[in-house]
């Protein structure tokens, strides 16, 4: 039996998956960066260990120091989080040389789902669909004859390519050739090497993925589908679930492949399998994520589970107590991702010290974060200040309610993207649900206008500072102790004192 | 006596007519308000005028500069006093002073791109600043000589801290 | 269609109707006294009115203020949350005549159950069971038929009593007729008036409720019960949902007894039945609340509506949505109210400044406050600050969720009743579901049963203290401006300046 | 050199050994620990010791003294500095000082049953405060007589003013 976890993480997955352990009885172990001494995870756990420079390649993603804390602190198990060494098959390699239960699936798994060739082939041979593709050609007529196998639109790829470089979409039969030659042209003289090969454009992609949970028994389940196509810059913003798109039989087929694909590697733990949907609902496997996810909390909210208290009870080895035929999706869950960075200033990070921080609270609103007041968000790490999370009985709800803590939710010292997320709440493709991968992209126009000019507003702006700004000065030179009487400089002291209070 | 508040781009004329406790009746611009104003927490005012319910957080940044946001916008005061128009006044009105490169947002020196006594064609990169996991490169806009170099790679730095002087 | 409304209420509700008028699309307007210009509920709002003094005698108790309120700022309805007016028939008729729709039941509804003798009437009609007793008697040897017809044991109550005087508990029949003989013996000296009535005395007593919404066209549900029986001094602090004491076919038929005693007085809008119940799971109408309950939260989330919202839908007219057969109750909640008062000192009232507070979050944690840090808790209302609501799969996961929330739940400046609730989740008799509304009593001992002392914590206490004094000391010489040169000057200016930021 | 610092009923010799940044070596009554002290809020304290992370929350009362909460306890500490020690010493060691009614509860004085020159019986009730819905009744212990009545019915009393001055 697990009694005591070491995270070796930060910010809010770490007190995440603390809050779980102290609900279990488990006593949690932070580790902490020359960064972190201050944060929430510290301050939150039963005990604290230093680990070394706050740049994360000399802390969190040290696996000796990790290791060490482990065995110092005496702890059973370790969870990763998410990022960081989650998905290090050595780290889970490691621990289990040290005798320490690594809270995720075996290094065999990770490893296997990690490189994106092997999982494709793993997954071909579990019968799950994936993104049809050809395989390695330098001939023209192959790849031509390939194309018109997969079916236009294809994207014609180099395969030493990157950065767009030798890549082609061709949507008309006329073009292949040409486009073909072209390809091979440029990923010669880009990389010397002219092999491409041809895979399926999806047109309006979008980004579903289904949570699975596996036991070390052989069971797998999955807990249904989350719709992650609000991205910027392949970063996901906005996550909902169930997604608006899906219907009860394309659900239950593709639970059915990701619970396959799970089997495919003896998957235990959570983990995720994201696939990529066409408008029509085809889909196809894109890889799988061995670890727990940034939004696994709407999958929680409407599915009703601790995905954390499942991830230990299947380390400690226990069997799944959830069965597939008794889960069920109820309402609707929306989150929200928090990051301090500046919208106004084309979402540069925006780290510094928390001046002033109102949460939102109330009926259907879950928030995970990690600051506080006073708290300096470090240069060090990833901007993601807090996730927001609503329930409510239907989408259209979800959407008000998001919106109703989105506007209740302050922070001053740092910006943050909140304005930024109120804009997509109000989106006509998002409240509609219309919406696949292209959303922000598409609607970049109305996400950036900025609101209304009020002057009025603005007035009442100039009177909080102006009031603020004639108190500040009254107090300065009440509190000026220029000290020629005993009496003043009495006064002085007393105030200096009561400010401090 | 009134006094002038830069906001965004706008100088409003301000001035207090009355004020007592927390009723304030104040002009700007020549339109009168009778507002009642509360600071409720640090650096938090509730202000309710004509029964409206407005909050306004704002940050006082330095000297008499204000940053502040109410719910649906935010906004950048100065207000400039007396004192504030005597220090313009007396600020020559120098366009050829030496140009600073700086970044906005506080992070890590990456990379320095030169050095001292280069001369750097306008849109080269000069140095690259990497605060949580995106990096920023920042340019020269025109053609320019690096006079001096204020910071080593793997410098943290503050937002806008001189980094590069150029000529 | 109601687009704007008041509520004339405060604190907690106050806030947590506006939350579900924003999701609404309804523009919120808040009345004030002198003591609450800088609560919460006026900076919630979209309006604020100004009320009268800090007493609610003369301020949220007046109807000509609220009424006036509401009709400068053209409100369609008022919500009068609980206490204060929300039971008020007048208030309820004053509002009719004014063309503005109360957000409750009819003033009729009102008159009719906020009696006593009249509800208990009106429920005997109805066919709901209450406690047995008798019309009022003189004769002594009616009494003792009567007592014998309802079954020992039973009280004999003075008919002008009060205070426990001219009062006897009857366990035994030949105590019978020498209790009825003191009793009103008694009632006689106190009240000059020996008229007495009998009553079937419930032993182990259990406080349920049931939550029923009623609609303007007829239909009346329940939304199952509430468990209510953990109390000091008749008042509430802990309830939970499903009670533990509850079965299915009990559940039915008090849950049919609630609507049938609603649709007695045409009910319409959210109200409650209260019900004692006996360990043997006899059940007696007890009273009802014809407005929002405190305690409404852990139903909003075990049956996944949200009350407010169906109020509003109600007043606006609408037919109910939710149907009786399609409403199940999933999981388990419970909900802690947090008092400021000093669980130590015989849970004196605590008012004064909020100095620093830390909401729990995370996972199934719903949190309905509206107090923040420097704000002055004032003495003229209720001590309530906030209700941390969980919600878990099952009993046993909701209290180790409620207690890791208690934990992290942090406000310093005033005492708070935290500690005395985290003691009762660790209480065996309520551990294990069995108590009744002798319960805080019968536990006294293990409530009121210090921590054990750790000498360790002690010495980190003091660690904490002297540094502060060690820092605060350099600070102030740091900052004693005497004031001779003009750089020391100048640095105390700054000092200042800085101190203000 | 050492402080006494009063916890609760206890007395403990306290003595910073080394300080270094938030590194505390620290001997109390002798025993010495090293402890990692961070103030990460205004009056909340980070403490690690062998590296157990504890919470501190503290608030400044008046002069030297604290109200302090640990997770499992309340105290109340005292730092008996040289100063403090000093004015202990000059306080007159007079038992016989005139007794103050006050109550522990901020609130509103509902009734004052008693006036100056009164003779009251052990247990009588002297005044009546309301707070939060909520009336205490403070009483005499022995029997005395007022001597002076500081506030009057309906005022506003802070936690322990004066209320009734006996003897």
């Amino acid at each position: 039996m697990i009694k005591k976890v070491l995270v070796a993480n930060r910010g809010e997955i770490a007190i995440r998956v603390m809050r779980s352990c102290r609900e279990m009885g488990i006593t949690s172990v932070a580790v902490f960066s020359e960064a972190d001494r201050a944060a929430m995870h510290v301050r939150y756990a039963d005990e604290a260990y230093f680990i070394g420079p706050s740049p994360s390649s000399e802390s969190y993603l040290v696996v000796d120091k990790i290791i060490d804390a482990a065995k110092q602190s005496g702890v059973d198990a370790i969870h990763p989080g998410y990022g960081f060494l989650s998905e290090n098959a050595d780290f889970a390699e490691r621990c289990k040389k040290e005798g320490i239960i690594f809270i995720g699936p075996s290094s065999y798994a990770i490893k296997t789902m990690g490189d994106k060739l092997t999982a494709r082939k793993t997954m071909v041979n579990a019968g799950v669909p994936v993104v049809p593709g050809s395989d390695l050609v330098t001939d023209e007529k192959d790849a031509v004859k390939k194309a018109k196998e997969i079916g236009l639109p294809v994207m014609v790829k180099a395969s030493a390519g990157g950065g767009g470089k030798g890549m082609r979409l061709v949507n008309k039969e006329k073009d292949l050739v040409s486009s073909i030659r072209a390809a091979k042209s440029e990923a010669k003289a880009s990389f010397g090497d002219d092999t491409i090969y041809i895979e399926k454009y999806i047109e309006s992609p979008h980004h579903i993925e289904f949570q699975i949970l596996g036991d070390h028994h052989g069971n797998v389940i999955h807990l249904f589908e989350r719709e992650c196509s609000v991205q910027r810059r392949h970063q996901k913003v906005v996550e909902e679930t169930p997604s608006p798109l899906m219907n009860p039989e394309i659900r239950e087929e593709m639970g059915n492949f990701a619970v396959a694909a799970a089997k495919a590697v003896n998957y235990s733990g959570a983990g995720t399998i994201e696939f990529i949907v066409d408008d029509k609902l085809n889909y196809y496997f894109l890889e799988m994520n061995t670890r727990l996810q940034v939004e696994h909390p709407i999958t929680e909210r409407v599915v009703g589970v601790d995905l954390v208290k499942e991830q230990i009870n299947i380390a400690n080895g226990f069997e799944l107590e959830l069965k597939q035929d008794e889960l069920h999706q109820y309402g609707h869950a929306i989150e929200c991702r928090i990051y301090a960075e500046d919208p106004e200033e084309n979402f540069m990070p925006s780290p510094g010290v928390i001046r002033h921080i109102t949460e939102p609270l109330g009926l259907g609103v879950r928030h995970d974060g990690y600051v506080y007041e006073g708290y300096e968000i470090p240069i060090h790490y990833d901007p993601m200040i807090s996730k927001l999370v609503v329930w409510a009985k239907t989408r259209q709800e979800a959407i008000a309610r998001m919106k109703r803590a989105l506007y209740a939710y302050k922070i001053t010292g740092v910006k943050t993207s909140i304005p930024f997320l109120e804009r997509i709440m109000e989106t006509p493709d998002f409240v509609k649900g219309k919406y696949n991968t292209h959303f922000i992209e598409k609607n970049s126009d109305f996400l950036m206008f900025p609101k209304k000019h009020d002057k009025k507003i603005e007035d009442v702006a100039i009177i909080a500072a102006y009031i603020d700004y004639l108190d500040s000065l009254e107090d300065l030179q009440a509190s000026v102790c220029a000290g020629n009487g005993k009496n003043n400089w009495k006064n002085c002291q007393r105030r200096l004192s009561f400010n401090r209070l | 006596m009134s006094t002038e508040i830069k906001i965004n781009d706008r100088t409003a004329l301000v001035e207090i007519l009355s004020r007592e406790g927390n009723k304030v009746r104040i002009s700007i611009d020549g339109k009168q308000y009778d507002a009642d104003v509360v600071m409720v927490e640090k650096g938090v005012y509730s202000i309710l005028l004509d029964n409206r319910s407005h909050n306004i957080e704002l940050i006082h940044t330095e000297n008499k500069n204000y940053k502040l946001n109410t719910y649906s916008k935010s906004y950048d005061i100065e207000i400039i006093d007396a004192e504030t128009k005597y220090l313009k006044s007396r600020r020559r009105d120098d366009s050829q002073e030496e140009a600073v490169i700086s970044s906005p947002m506080p992070g890590k020196v990456v990379k320095i791109l030169v050095k001292v006594g280069d001369q750097v064609k306008a849109g080269d990169t000069v140095v690259i600043v990497s605060a949580m996991k995106m990096e920023s490169e920042y340019k020269v806009k025109k053609d320019r000589i690096i006079k001096d170099i204020k910071v080593k790679e793997g410098d943290t730095i503050k937002a806008n801290q001189p980094l590069v002087i150029i000529e």
